[in-house]
């Protein structure tokens, strides 16, 4: 009854949305464990990503791909300015440390989501490439889409740079200390503002990149940034907050149950599903579903 | 403390500010009085929020007509006086409560009658209030079936509901040769997308057609895997319901996995600049159902001779093209303009003129550039205008649609089946 | 040690963080009346104790008795209302509250109408010197005050046991002598106290017996200079990796 | 510090002539502006009483229920249901919406009130949207195509009511219901030791159960209440608006805007909510008279939040209380200048 063909399709659809998510995942996942953001901007960053690949794409004949080392500087250098407003509004003597960081971003995201609107307008863009299009047929599994097999590949390639970083450099050392006790690691000399920085610019970059990966799978829209924020969050929810390994597993489980739901159950539960196992997960096994994130409140 | 007590001050000045403010608007609202020799139409549409595109093409639309008139007719005449028209807006917020807030605003504010806002869901809370204070509604716009159900009796439409646009564009996709044997449908789950994927299903299905799946699902979801099981499914044809932003999602998503069936047709807004700048390079060959487009033959009459003239007033007005939604409304506007004569009552109507007004459009039949409005009594269709014929359109290679169906109304031969998209 | 007389009993008690023990099968009995001091290097698992006694940790292993009846598992609030109070390590007054509505968040079990209520509130604040401050937001207050009124809360259970995690830490002197005389007070009026101290002055002058911690494990017992020339505790003190110089007894 | 005292304080001459004043300003109110009016005025009081009603749970119990707005929609939805599908009175409905609510509410809560700060957060969101997505597809909601209400002067309690579906009706139906939820939260949150104790775990939990708090119950206790009163103003909307649809009263704006509006006006304060409500309401209903038609108000305010998160934590209530004054800018300032601290 099960068409082979059919199978190995969907498994192949679901993997590289899964690769989408990882990219979202990614830096999301530094943001919350790391840094201890819950960015509701996130999927705004995204957004803003793709708008600027709509827009600047045509300047570099057409092609998005070019436009993405544009976006990881900007992206780094607003991310990198934004970080100590939010480091600010959640720490000190306020009260509600949590939700006014929560509610920073929420305003952010308001601000961008907003702006955008008001200069595009509500019409979705087209982000171009003529590198990216098209389908690589492998017989006897299916067909790789080009753009979303290179999103992948850039979600995994920028999860390994991350690891890298973050267990292999200096640098990423100091923001490992940072996230472990921040007190600790201003006694210890670390300039926390600085790293805190660093990570969350790198954070803004990944994401904001991702944003033209995905505007060129699928296209630019103001509106769009809501279902990736519901994302990222399914995202390190299921991986475990704050660890960085878990995030492939949760893209795959992610992109898996999406496509088999909406293939072999029904298109129309695909979101009752997910946004039902992130409730489930949450309640059952808090630190993901290898139970390896940090348990924190 | 001399800080607080400036505090206060400044806290009581600013609440007093306030509550003057609230307080004069609200005289003002009362205003609109008697000595009025304008004809005050409240239009209620989306000027904010994920409906606006949608709500400014209903707003060109609607101040299309009164501007025509007012320039060359001086406006409406009634008993040898000409009586301007003034169109004033409130904003829906694309929310239904806001909406229902805007019209009642409008009514406050002395309408003689309202012109109706975009989409269906802000629609159905416009037609009661409409409904309540027994004030004339016309929409240019709304499409779903569930607002004629309701049977509302101050409420008018001047665009066929989506069940037959769905069905008739669908039908005559039909019957292009080599003739499809078999449709994959599919649909957004939203009111009016779900109306629309219905209409298409049931065509099939009345021609005969093998209706391999029918499917929703939300909005936001990935349609690869929509588009692999339809690829499995290898229909000859793939119906779609859904917004703009869902066809790019679709045909993005079918050239990645090169899925091609002989035809998509795809309703709402295929030839609007959106789907065209959101799908780029995959646009061309798309087929699509509209009730009017520049280029079809209507014999025109009141206020714009053709419907190019109409397009060409259009597009000097605004600079780009008009589309069926600008057009139904522009028409709802002609419809009034006529309506009013025949009621020949001097602004601002009084009660018993405007349930006058209902009785006249209920028997009204206006050939306008839009082509011939007349309006259902009655039954699932009531008062909506369900006899401007559908028309099935494909978009060009540059772009640019032709209607392709049904024969008596083509004006160009179909690309079909289209070309594989590693063919174009 | 009669039986009848043992407010608190802990038998066999043992908490497990994954491969950690924090506290090893912990036998203890306190005498009703008593100051019982509890001391041992960082770590030793003494603040674990209390939250295994008190509720908030499930223990793994053992019992806890308190007057006589079994309430191992017990859920804080519970224990609370049968008159086991305690204080934390990190004071924790609620801070957007005034020191009147502090104390009368308390609940008990007694019944008692809400007059009463205010009233003993009154005493209280009185009875600790703070009376004064009693419609200051909390949030406002030094950390000497919040400590007296996180006595003065606990104080609302009518409690028969009190167990005190660091009183006096963080405290300026005049103030901790301050806190000592009102556990004096206290206790001369019949309620026992278990306190976790640093301070070796104040463990001297106010335990009546003293229970030594070390690496999860109950070492020793005896009164403050037995305890301190006990070689076991010597050797906790100093040959751990933890210890510092003012933790040494004697 | 009870909410309102502060503020009221200040009120030059006798406070109570300023209460009675504005007293007989809201129930004047329709008869004065008319029927648009009328209905700006009975949605601000509705969003005040919703932004009430998360502020019990936000607010007071320090809760981050990013889920509120279900509560609002399955309020609408179980009116809608009882009217439509069984053809009972609206007051049918109004009785079921609080059951169903409450029902809701209270296995919600066993759950996950275990769960604390961002998780908890999180978990309350997906099951708003779970519950949204499921109301898409089920039938007894009218799935995709929304529900539509009958109207007519006797849907209120089965007999024709003249004054019934108004807006001067519903303007005093929803003056009433805010009143009401107003003095709820000032006796129990404010006057009444259960608010004590709520604040008591908002502020540290363990230190509260060790004073007897059984704090799992008051949790649940406050988050049922903060349910049902959400629900009660959803019935009373779907009534009123006599269309729903699963994307319009259950689309997480819903929650968006209560929790904007408490934290703009002031968490867990009692008049906190009232100024939120107000400014966030207004801002957004009347951008088109302010504005022009844009959507302008967007980024506008979303600077508006962003602004008072970092130099008015505690809101408009913290402004009017004398709280912030130009020294705590200045020093706010310096601090957040110093965490730029990047080369």
């Amino acid at each position: 009854m099960v068409d082979i063909g059919l199978f190995t399709q969907i498994v192949i659809n679901g993997l590289l949305l899964g690769g989408i998510y990882v990219t979202i995942g990614v830096g999301f996942s530094l943001a919350f464990g790391v840094l201890e953001v819950v960015d509701f901007a996130v999927g705004e960053y995204v957004m803003v990503g793709a708008f600027m690949g709509a827009v600047l794409a045509p300047l570099f004949g057409a092609e998005g791909v070019f436009v993405i080392p544009i976006v990881l500087v900007v992206f780094f250098a607003v991310g990198a300015l934004i970080q100590p407003l939010i480091h600010h509004v959640t720490t000190g003597d306020r009260p509600h440390p949590l939700l006014m960081g929560l509610v920073f971003t929420f305003g952010l995201a308001t601000f961008l989501r907003g702006s955008v609107l008001t200069i595009f307008g509500p019409n979705s863009q087209d982000v171009p490439s003529s590198l990216l299009t098209g389908g690589i047929e492998v017989p006897g599994l299916g067909t790789f889409p080009v753009v979303r097999t290179v999103t992948a590949v850039f979600g995994v390639t920028g999860l390994a740079v991350f690891m890298y970083y973050l267990y292999r450099t200096r640098g990423g050392m100091a923001i490992r200390a940072i996230a472990e006790d921040r007190t600790n690691a201003r006694l210890m000399g670390i300039n926390i503002n600085r790293y805190q920085s660093i990570a969350y610019g790198a954070y803004a970059a990944l994401t904001g990149s991702a944003g033209v990966f995905i505007g060129m799978t699928f296209n630019a829209s103001p509106g769009m940034g809501l279902q990736y924020t519901a994302f990222a969050f399914f995202m390190v929810v299921l991986a475990g907050m704050g660890y960085l390994p878990g995030v492939i597993v949760a893209g795959i489980v992610l992109g898996l149950t999406q496509s088999f739901t909406a293939v072999y159950i029904s298109g129309n539960a695909v979101l009752l599903v997910l946004f039902a196992i992130i409730y489930v997960v949450l309640l059952v096994s808090p630190a993901g579903i290898l139970g390896k994130g940090e348990w924190a409140t | 403390m001399p800080r607080k007590h400036d505090d206060r001050r400044t806290f009581l000045k600013s609440v007093g500010a306030a509550a003057t403010t609230v307080g004069l608007a609200g005289c003002a609202g009362l205003g609109g009085g008697p000595e009025r020799d304008t004809f005050l139409l409240g239009a209620v549409t989306s000027l904010s929020g994920d409906l606006r595109f949608g709500g400014g093409v209903t707003q060109r639309g609607y101040d299309m007509w009164a501007d025509t008139i007012n320039r060359e007719q001086g406006g409406i005449e009634i008993g040898g006086d000409t009586y301007e028209v003034e169109v004033e807006y409130a904003d829906a917020q694309s929310n239904p409560s806001a909406g229902a807030d805007a019209a009642s605003q409008m009514i406050n504010d002395g309408a003689d009658a309202l012109l109706g806002p975009y989409s269906s869901n802000v629609t159905l809370s416009v037609c009661p209030i409409a409904e309540q204070n027994s004030i004339p509604h016309i929409t240019g716009s709304a499409e779903s079936p569930q607002i004629w159900q309701e049977g509302y009796e101050y409420s008018f439409g001047t665009i066929p509901t989506v069940s037959i646009i769905g069905n008739e564009a669908t039908s005559a996709l039909l019957n292009l040769e080599p003739q499809p044997e078999s449709v994959y449908v599919t649909g957004v789950n939203e009111p009016f997308s779900e109306a629309t994927a219905v209409s298409m299903r049931t065509a099939a299905e009345d021609a005969g057609v093998t209706v391999e799946n029918y499917e929703l699902f939300p909005r936001d979801t990935d349609y690869t895997n929509v588009v692999s099981a339809a690829q499995n499914a290898d229909p000859d044809l793939h119906l779609h319901g859904g917004h703009i932003g869902s066809h790019v999602d679709l045909v993005s998503a079918a050239s990645q996995l090169g899925y091609t069936p002989n035809g998509f047709l795809m309703h709402y807004g295929v030839n609007t600049g959106s789907y065209k700048e959101g799908a780029g390079a995959q646009a061309p060959y798309t087929f699509g159902a509209t009730v009017w487009i520049p280029s079809v033959d209507r014999s025109g009459g009141v206020l714009f001779d053709s419907p190019q003239a109409y397009a060409d007033a259009a597009e000097a007005a605004y600079g780009s093209a008009p589309d069926y939604t600008q057009a139904g409304s522009t028409a709802a506007g002609i419809v009034y303009q006529e309506a009013l004569k025949e009621l020949n009552a001097a602004p601002p109507l009084s009660q018993d003129d405007k349930d006058e007004l209902i009785g006249i459009l209920e028997e009204i039949e206006v050939n306008t550039f839009y082509g011939n409005v007349t309006f259902e009594v009655g039954g699932e269709y009531h008062h909506n205008n369900i006899n401007t014929q559908t028309l099935l359109i494909q978009l060009g290679e540059d772009g640019s649609p032709t209607i392709v169906g049904p024969e008596d109304a083509a004006t160009g031969e179909p690309n079909y089946p289209v070309p594989a998209w590693d063919e174009r | 040690m009669s039986d009848g007389d043992t407010i608190l009993k802990t038998t066999d008690l043992t908490k497990r963080f994954g491969a950690l023990t924090a506290n090893d099968e912990i036998s203890l009995a306190v005498e009703r009346g008593e100051i019982r001091g509890i001391i041992g290097p960082n770590g030793s698992g003494k603040t674990t104790f209390f939250n295994t006694v008190t509720g908030f940790y499930e223990p793994d292993g053992g019992s806890v008795h308190f007057n006589g009846e079994e309430v191992t598992g017990w859920e804080p609030h519970r224990l609370a209302r049968r008159g086991l109070g305690r204080t934390f390590q990190i004071v924790s007054p609620f801070k957007n509250m005034t020191v009147r509505q502090n104390m009368l968040a308390v609940q008990t079990d007694d019944g008692r109408s809400r007059e009463e209520k205010r009233e003993r509130v009154g005493e209280i604040l009185e009875f600790l010197e703070i009376d004064h401050i009693a419609d200051n937001e909390a949030r406002g207050m030094s950390g000497g005050q919040q400590k007296l009124l996180e006595l003065g809360r606990v104080l609302m259970l009518d409690p028969e046991l009190v167990m005190l995690d660091e009183p006096a830490a963080g405290v300026n002197p005049a103030l901790e002598e301050r806190i000592m005389d009102h556990i004096h007070e206290l206790n001369d009026e019949g309620t026992t106290f278990v306190v976790i101290e640093h301070d070796m002055h104040v463990m001297k002058t106010l335990a009546d017996t003293v229970s030594v911690f070390d690496s999860g494990r109950h070492i020793a017992q005896g009164d403050f200079e037995e305890v301190s020339q006990n070689e076991d505790v010597r050797k906790a003190y100093l040959g751990g990796t933890t210890a510092e110089d003012d933790e040494v007894p004697v | 510090m009870s909410g309102s005292a502060p503020v009221l304080d200040r009120l030059p001459g006798d406070r109570r002539y300023w209460f009675l004043a504005l007293g007989v300003l809201l129930l004047a109110w329709p008869f004065l502006f008319g029927s648009f009016w009328a209905r700006i005025g009975l949605g601000a009081l509705m969003w005040i009483g919703l932004a009430q009603s998360w502020n019990m749970i936000g607010g007071y119990a320090g809760y981050l229920d990013f889920g509120h707005g279900a509560y609002f929609g399955i309020g609408g939805f179980a009116a809608g249901i009882a009217m439509v599908q069984f053809g009972y009175p609206f007051v049918v409905g109004f009785a079921l919406a609080i059951v169903v609510a409450a029902v809701l509410a209270y296995l919600v809560a066993v759950p996950t009130l275990r769960l604390t700060g961002a998780y908890f957060a999180i978990a309350t969101w997906a099951l708003a949207e779970s519950i949204k997505q499921a109301a898409l597809i089920l039938e007894i909601t009218g799935g995709t195509f929304g529900l539509s209400l009958p109207r007519s002067p006797d849907t209120f309690i089965g007999i024709a009511v003249p004054f019934a579906i108004s807006e001067t009706f519903f303007y005093y139906v929803m003056l009433l219901l805010c009143a009401a939820t107003m003095l709820v939260t000032y006796v129990l949150f404010e006057r009444h030791e259960f608010g004590y104790r709520v604040k008591a775990l908002r502020d540290d939990q363990d230190a509260a159960e060790s004073l007897g708090i059984d704090t799992t119950r008051v949790k649940r206790q406050v988050y049922v209440l903060s349910c049902v009163v959400a629900a009660v103003f959803g019935s009373v909307y779907a009534w009123y608006i006599v269309f729903i649809h699963p994307n319009d009263i259950l689309a997480p704006i819903v929650t968006d805007r209560m929790v904007i509006m408490a934290l703009l006006g002031g968490l867990g304060t009692l008049t906190g909510p009232i100024f939120g409500g107000l400014l966030v309401f207004l801002l957004q209903r009347l951008s088109s008279v302010f504005l022009g038609s844009s959507t302008f108000y967007l980024p506008l305010i979303g600077t508006l939040i962003m602004i008072t998160v970092l130099f008015a934590p505690s809101g408009i209530i913290g402004i009017l209380r004398g709280e912030i004054g130009r020294d705590d800018v200045r020093k706010n300032l310096k601090e957040l200048g110093e965490k730029f601290d990047l080369l």
